[in-house]
């Protein structure tokens, strides 16, 4: 019985179908990886690229960065205290969600891009004081349309900068390298 | 052959763990059992509630317990002065070693036991070694049925299932009070900040802050004559110091 | 080709010209039979078809396997380890007990394939091959003990040193990390030390069946033709993987001592717990092994003929001496905690005797050390394989408890009195019945599909063991083989 | 802030919890599926993920301690007290930390409801005709057939409703509480006044004493203001500037505080006032001269006969009280007798040995609080009786019920249960589904205590005159309403009177005026010109106080010139003495809230449950055990419970406590334990307080088992199921 499947397996045919079905597992396993690493879709197709090419500030719409945790998304009256003065957005199919959500006053519902898990404790404020740039993490947010992480963030992509930073300091490396630090 | 070298850095390494840097006063002769430090605790970190069955089992979750024996027999009974119990933070913890997997390791920048969540693989060997029997293991996924995880404290992980835990001396407090006090350009100050079973303590039996600043009010404290550690003889160099009541 | 004792004169008649009867009878070394005989009966006895009470019992054995082991460690990953007993302080439970216990099982496979074959202890050669497999397939069971315990099985691969980015290793300060080092180490050798004296006979076996077997066969035996080159290779292998197993073995259980004795707790903080866990190791994987022998003897065609009662007598005899091996460990380390005067310890002791489970310590001695003295003393009583492998099960119980009582028992009492709590076990029990069941299945089923007997070794001993009278004496010699 | 702004417009973030728990699952994939929404306006003050801390007034006594709640976000995280309040100094006991678990409780009255009485099926009702039911309940119905029954927190609610009730003729609004109940406040203002005549909330100043004589007065667990009195108790330990004092606690059943206590004295249940006495003539006999009227005829010989406590112990005890800075303070189950009033009387006058009356170390009265013109008590258990029975007369038509469980918190001899059926309408005000909401035809649901506007007046606890103030820390969770905002908008379609009576827009309104009395004073925590920013200071520290003490010395002139009886108590027939004891973790409204159900009793450990408290000689010699249920059984009621044995109570005594037994209020409550207010009969004090400790119950086995669970571990705390001995 065994044999004979053997034997069958040996043919070409059969090592076609090995083929075809190790593929298909692969590409799979391949498909389900890579959802991971896209960028999520969002309620708007927010065009980073566009806003900063009018020289706005990272840290306009996202203030919370230089003062606590968490950076925060922009509220849409911050978004439309411009944008109400804009003729396109009237127009706009792009910003019709926005103005829509404006006006019914219900809140536009942001996916998350960068993001950490639950067990991470990260302090963008931190990291701005310690002269961090935001693209330095987050990318050049001028070449995108809406966020994309340039890089996972793991616990790698962390440790890699805490070390470097810390340099030859033992007592720095001793905080920036410490469980603690980030897991409590 | 030790060299004179090897002995200094013995030496050194025990002091560092005798030394520490977060401590506590735990006053035993004003602790009046009341409970309020257990349940600020519970608040603060998220601890779960496990149920009638579980907690009759050994199985809950309190971080910090509150113990009380009986002296004597009726009617010459007394109660022992309650004491509070809750991880010692030792400087040189049984806990830490036997951990296969470094999630009980402990802290050089702040000198505290911690307890790594992420990490757990749950062997819970460590709670087997901690000599004050303070750490709790989470037996379930225990359910905490909505909106009751509104109250979640956002500056602590929510435990799964099979993640051992225990006191962090409110970790997430002093790393606010720390980044705090570093925005303003300046040093944390003595009482600037406490952990919550401090802080919620009617009777303010417990004292925390930094055993390594002599000015402190917990450093003094600790020096005093009446001061007692507990378990003392293990070599573990508990960070808490208590004052036994009477 | 059968052989039972009728048969047996005839066949004695016609192959030896000389020799003494009684002699013949007793000894297996002294009975040699032809090869090709001796190779038909071991495959017979492996390829003949299974009846309906194999059957049952496999199913019976499968189902409990499905249900004690599958399902129910199913259950325990996905609803968390609340389901087994453990609590504070009895943190670990029936999961430790039994992990220790196979792995003490698993010593015997070792103990008698290569120490007995270092010390060229001719009464091992017919069953060093059911021992290593017990060595094998205890270790599995051990190991599915331990993982079974962890609160987060699925992240078990932490426990493995492996290049990560995030720069983290096992903690090498851990005996647990020692331990996994150790167990791993030691199943790995194990098995290729089963698998060394293993090729012989699937050599011999391939020749000797057809169909998917002989793909199997052919397959295991690595192309082995039984040249002198490939013998005299073997040998060297052999040999020099008998020596090397020997200190990995005493490492293992000494390592698994040491979670219990390296830790801070009384009743654990012991010195002597090394020796101390390998003679209780040994002691339990000797009983172990006479049960295992006395069920294949009672069972299995043509086996009368390998396994003699002079083996039980062999066995029962090293279990004697190691029985009263445990005694002196079991007293000495009492003693040095009593001694010891340790307020915390002196409770614990209290807590052993007089305890609720204080049943648990007496049974324990009385199984041990009372019964294995009162029955192996006797060299007829020795020989009944019913009734050594009786001692055998009583000993298994006794070296079981003996875990329980180290464990969950000593847990029960700690530093701090407000947390003592008794433990009850909850899962656990199908668990640990599961992996006994699982264990039983692996050897059904290694008892269909390879020799269980290594027909080479008992051809080579037989060669070299010759009757030669002295005067009136009649007396065995061996000659050296190599 | 300046301008009228209620935290309703805080943003709905309903994603970060959902964010938290799907996170919890695993870090990976799972959070690409959380939302995120920003603030549809961000307030000014605010950042992303920091938090903003609001001061309010915790609700879970009426103590009126003040709290500062951390939110984030719009969601209440955790609270502190308020380091300003002079009552509680910036502490909570664990109830007030574990109100959070009250404001997200799974169980809450989620939406305007009407039912059948007693049935828990129900169905939802909008707000505009939750309104209209209400206001055709005023309408319909002459003034005097509307009653309003209170509980004894919130007070701005009260001050409503009296407002309200004055000016349009329905019945002036009754408050009660169990903890008032088993504190006796009414015998105890009633001694005042026999005393001193005045009545008022005595205020014992036990930080200033040297020796401290307990009659049973639970202070460190649950009386009066336990967060205060936790703070003498540690002034009187303290040794910084004067020798460290000594506590006596006398007392049937060892308390938390007898377990505190340097001595603890178990005389008979009943012999308080005799023991009082005989101890005042001893300690003034020691000083020499002649005896007042009060302690003249009391024979102490007999006291310590009739009490079980030798006479040599009396009569150290009494040099020891004589001799130095003393106080005598009355309270527990000792009042709660027939003879709770001498009682109090006679621990009271105790206090003219020392003469500590008006001084540091002694007794004095409660000072006012701001906005209150005389002490006002909540209804002691004869004035609830007495409305009771006009329930059931069918002397009131339709009842609003807010803030009080009475279904449950009055014994079951007093029948509130039954009582209801003579009342038309029930109306319920209950955030929680309690037992008596779910006797009631509607339940329309006020907002938490944390989501509510309010102030509670400080009655007792802080030597300062204190008004705690209440903001909403979160915006409402649920559709529930203000009851003010309630009957202010039934009141304008109800019409007539009762649209001129109460002029105001909302419930803030209402509260401005209750404040602006405030901004004339002197001497307060703050002052403001206009009335906006006097309520707005008002936020921001949690309420006014005057920053002088105003204690009142009490006028002892006839002190010791009164008759004061030492009689025993009569009791209810029994075999043993019950003394029923308030859960500190649970109090009478805290057993719905998982945390606190999990908090171990501090004298017991146990959690979850209801226990017995036997002294194991009595345990031994009825052959029961630990963990066995028994019945105990009353002449008037009987409940089961697991048996603790406790080793710090008298044989003949057994102790129950008061906190579980609810057959609703919610998952964590229901069917858990029993209430030993079953037990109680119906007699009263000279106070009107009903003698919960007056009666003597029967035990019998049942032969079943109930495991309690409880942290400490029998093995090692007593020993039990060890090899030997331990040391």
């Amino acid at each position: 019985m065994i044999k004979r499947l053997f034997d069958w397996l040996k043919q070409p045919l059969g090592l076609i179908a090995v083929g075809i079905g190790f593929l298909a597992v692969f590409s799979v396993a391949a498909y389900g990886l890579s959802t991971t690493q896209k960028a999520p879709e969002q309620p708007i197709q927010f065009p980073h690229k566009t806003h900063i090419a009018f020289g706005i500030q990272c840290l306009y719409c996202h203030p919370g960065a230089a003062k606590g945790p968490a950076a925060g998304i922009p509220s849409q009256a911050k978004c439309w205290a411009c944008h109400q003065q804009i003729a396109k957005t009237e127009t706009s199919e792009l910003l019709a969600p926005l103005k829509e959500a404006v006006e019914s006053g219900t809140p536009i519902q942001w996916v998350p891009v960068a993001q950490v898990p639950d067990f991470v404790h990260f302090n963008h404020r931190a990291h701005i004081a310690a002269g961090k740039n935001c693209e330095e993490c987050h990318g050049d947010m001028s070449k995108v349309t809406i966020a994309e992480n340039p890089q996972v963030f793991n616990m790698g992509f962390c440790l890699n900068c805490h070390i470097k930073s810390a340099g030859e300091d033992q007592a720095k490396l001793n905080k920036l390298a410490d469980c603690g630090t980030c897991h409590y | 052959m030790a060299t004179v070298s090897d002995l200094k850095i013995t030496e050194l390494k025990l002091s560092e763990a005798e030394g520490g840097k977060w401590g506590m006063v735990i006053d035993q002769d004003i602790c009046t059992g009341c409970q309020a430090c257990v349940a600020a605790c519970a608040m603060e970190n998220n601890i779960p509630f496990v149920g009638d069955e579980d907690s009759g089992y050994g199985r809950s979750m309190h971080w910090i317990r509150i113990e009380r024996f009986w002296e004597g027999e009726y009617p010459e009974v007394k109660m022992t002065p309650n004491q509070p119990m809750l991880c010692q933070q030792c400087g040189s913890a049984t806990c830490e070693p036997v951990c296969p997997a470094f999630a009980t390791v402990h802290s050089q920048a702040e000198q505290l036991n911690l307890q790594v969540y992420n990490r757990c693989v749950g062997t819970r060997y460590c709670a087997n070694n901690c000599p004050y029997q303070v750490r709790s293991f989470n037996w379930r996924d225990y359910q905490r049925p909505e909106p009751l995880p509104n109250q979640f404290n956002p500056d602590v992980t929510v435990r799964r299932r099979g993640v051992m835990e225990k006191c962090t001396f409110c970790i997430q407090r002093i790393h606010k009070a720390q980044d705090k006090a570093k925005s303003e350009g300046r040093e944390v100050v003595d009482g600037e900040f406490t952990a919550a079973c401090a802080q919620a303590c009617p009777a303010n039996a417990i004292t925390f802050g930094r055993i390594d600043d002599p000015e402190s009010l917990v450093s003094q404290l600790s020096k005093q004559a009446h001061g007692v550690k507990h378990l003392e003889e293990l070599g573990t160099f508990p960070h808490i110091t208590y004052f036994k009541g009477g | 080709m059968t052989y039972d004792k009728k048969e047996k004169k005839v066949v004695h008649a016609e192959h030896h010209a000389h020799g003494d009867d009684h002699f013949r009878e007793k000894h297996l070394m002294l009975d040699p039979l032809p090869r090709g005989q001796m190779n038909d009966m071991v495959m017979e006895s492996m390829t003949e078809p299974p009846t309906w009470k194999f059957w049952l019992v496999f199913g019976i054995l499968s189902v409990i396997v499905a249900y004690g082991l599958f399902y129910s460690w199913a259950r325990l990953i996905i609803e968390g380890v609340g389901i087994a007993g453990v609590n504070r302080p009895s943190y670990w439970g029936i999961f430790l007990v039994n992990t220790v216990f196979w792995i003490g099982i698993s010593h015997a496979g070792t103990f008698i394939s290569a120490i007995l074959r270092v010390f060229r202890a001719e009464f091992r050669r017919p069953f060093t091959r059911a021992a290593e497999l017990m060595t094998t397939f205890g270790l599995v069971q051990a190991g599915f003990s331990i993982f079974m315990h962890l609160g987060r099985v699925w992240l078990f691969y932490w426990l493995l040193p492996y290049p990560n980015e995030r720069m983290l290793w096992p903690n090498m300060h851990s005996p647990l990390s020692w331990d996994l080092i150790a167990i791993t180490t030691y199943l790995l050798s194990s098995t290729m030390y089963l698998f060394l004296p293993l090729i012989p006979d699937l050599a011999m076996a391939r020749d000797k069946s057809t169909g998917w077997r002989k793909i199997f066969y052919r397959t295991l035996a690595l192309g082995f033709r039984g040249t002198e080159g490939e013998w005299a290779h073997l040998r060297n292998a052999m040999n020099i993987f008998a020596w090397a197993i020997i200190p990995v073995m005493f490492s293992v259980h000494t390592i698994v001592s040491w979670d219990f004795a390296a830790a801070t707790r009384p009743g654990w903080n012991s010195t002597i717990f090394g020796p101390y866990f390998i003679v209780g190791a040994l002691h339990s994987g000797m009983g172990a092994v006479i049960v295992v022998l006395a069920i294949i003897r009672a069972t299995m065609k043509n086996m009368k003929y390998f396994i003699r009662p002079e083996h039980f007598d062999a066995i029962g005899k090293l279990m004697l001496v190691i029985s009263m091996g445990w005694a002196y460990f079991f007293f000495n380390d009492y003693m040095v905690q009593w001694y010891g005067g340790d307020k915390w310890t002196k409770q614990l002791l209290h807590f052993h005797e007089g305890g609720p489970l204080g049943w648990m310590w007496f049974a324990m001695l009385i199984c041990n050390i009372a019964i294995p003295w009162a029955v192996l003393w006797n060299p007829k009583w020795r020989s009944i394989p019913w009734l050594v492998s009786m001692v055998g099960i009583f000993i298994n119980v006794g070296m079981w408890l003996e875990r329980y009582i180290i464990i969950p028992i000593s847990l029960t009492i700690n530093r701090m009195p407000f947390t003592w709590r008794m433990y009850t076990p909850g899962i656990e029990i199908p668990l640990g019945i599961g992996t006994l069941a699982f264990f039983c299945l692996l050897y059904m089923a290694a008892s269909k599909l390879i020799p269980l007997i290594p027909v080479w070794e008992v051809q080579e001993g037989q060669m070299a063991h010759k009757l030669t009278k002295y005067g009136r004496e009649t007396v065995v010699t061996v000659s050296e083989l190599e | 802030m300046s301008e009228q702004f209620s935290r309703r417009d805080f943003l709905k973030l309903a994603g970060v919890g959902a964010a938290t728990t799907a996170i919890l699952t695993g870090c990976g994939p799972a959070s690409r599926y959380v939302k995120r929404e920003p603030y549809m306006q961000m307030p000014e003050y605010n950042y992303n993920g920091q938090s903003t801390y609001y001061a309010t007034t915790c609700r879970e006594c009426a103590a009126g301690c003040g709290l500062v709640v951390r939110t984030i976000q719009g969601r209440a995280i955790k609270t502190e007290g308020n380091a300003s309040n002079p009552l509680n100094l910036g502490k909570t006991c664990a109830r007030g930390q574990a109100t959070l678990h009250g404001l997200y409780n799974p169980d809450r009255v989620t939406d305007p409801i009407k039912r059948a009485r007693g049935n828990t099926a129900y169905f939802n009702v909008d707000w505009d005709s939750a309104t209209q039911t209400v206001a055709d309940a005023l309408k319909n119905y002459k003034p005097e057939e509307i009653a309003f029954l209170m509980g004894t927190a919130p007070d701005h609610l009260f001050d409503f409703v009296s407002d309200l009730a004055a000016a349009t003729g329905i019945n002036a609004p009754v408050r009660f509480g169990a903890l008032s109940m088993f504190e006796a406040r009414a015998t105890l203002s009633k001694a005042a006044e026999n005393l001193f005549g005045k009545a008022g909330l005595p205020f014992f100043d036990i930080g200033g004493a040297q020796v401290v004589f307990s009659f049973g007065s639970n202070f460190l667990e649950t009386w009066l203001s336990p967060v205060s009195y936790t703070r003498g108790f540690v002034g009187l330990r303290e040794a910084k500037t004067k020798k460290r004092g000594y506590l006596v606690q006398f007392e049937s059943r060892m308390s938390q505080t007898g377990g505190k206590a340097d001595e603890w004295i178990p005389l008979k249940p009943g012999t308080e006032a005799l023991v009082a006495l005989a101890i005042g003539r001893l300690a003034l006999e020691s000083r020499g001269g002649a005896l007042p009227r009060a302690f003249a005829d009391v024979d102490p010989a007999d006291a310590a006969a009739k009490s079980g406590v030798s006479l040599e112990t009396l009569e150290r005890l009494a040099v020891m009280f004589a001799s130095t800075a003393s106080l005598a303070i009355p309270g527990g189950p000792s009042l709660g007798r027939s003879n709770g009033l001498a009682v109090a009387e006679a621990v009271l006058a105790l206090n003219a040995v020392p003469d500590n009356f008006g001084k540091p170390g002694g007794v004095y009265l409660s000072a006012l609080a701001p906005n209150e013109t005389e002490y006002h008590r909540p209804a002691s258990t004869q004035e609830m009786q007495e409305f009771v029975q006009k329930m059931a007369d069918g002397k009131f038509k339709v009842l609003f019920i807010h803030g009080v469980n009475p279904v449950f918190e009055l014994p079951r001899s007093i029948d509130f249960k039954a009582a209801l059926s003579g009342v038309e309408q029930v109306i319920s005000f209950a955030t929680f589904p309690d037992e008596t909401a779910l006797e009631a035809d509607y339940v329309f649901p006020d907002h938490h205590g944390l989501e509510s506007w309010g102030y509670q007046r400080v009655a007792t606890g802080s030597a300062q005159p204190v008004l705690s103030g209440a903001q909403p820390v979160v915006s409402p969770f649920y559709n529930t309403r203000a009851t003010i905002d309630v009957l202010l908008a039934a009141a304008q379609l109800a019409g007539g009177e009762f649209a001129t009576a109460m002029p105001f827009k909302d419930e803030v309104e209402f509260l401005h005026s209750k404040l602006v009395p405030l901004m004339e004073e002197t001497g307060g925590s703050f002052a403001a010109v206009d009335i906006n920013t006097f309520a707005a200071y008002f936020q921001q520290h949690g309420g006014w106080w005057k920053l002088a003490g105003a204690l009142e010395a009490p006028d002892t002139a006839d002190v010791l010139n009164h008759d004061l009886n030492g009689e025993e108590p009569e009791f209810a027939e029994g075999e043993f003495f019950l003394v029923p004891f308030v859960s500190p973790t649970l109090a009478e409204a805290g057993a719905n809230k998982p945390w606190l159900q999990e908090l171990p009793d501090p004298t017991t450990t146990v959690m979850w449950s209801t226990w017995v408290e036997i002294n194991p000689e009595t345990a031994h010699e009825l052959g029961v055990e630990n963990e066995d249920l028994v019945k105990i059984v009353s002449e008037f009621g009987e409940i089961e419970a697991a048996v603790y044995k406790y080793p710090a109570i008298r044989p003949d005594t057994i102790a129950v406590p008061f906190g579980q037994g609810h057959t609703a209020y919610g998952r964590y409550a229901e069917n858990r334990g029993a209430n030993p207010a079953d037990l109680f009969g119906s007699q009263m004090n000279e106070a009107g307080d009903l003698t919960f400790a007056g009666v003597k119950v029967k035990i019998e086995k049942t032969g079943k088992k109930l495991p309690i669970p409880r942290l400490e571990s029998i093995m090692g705390v007593y020993g039990e199921a060890l090899g030997k001995e331990h040391e």
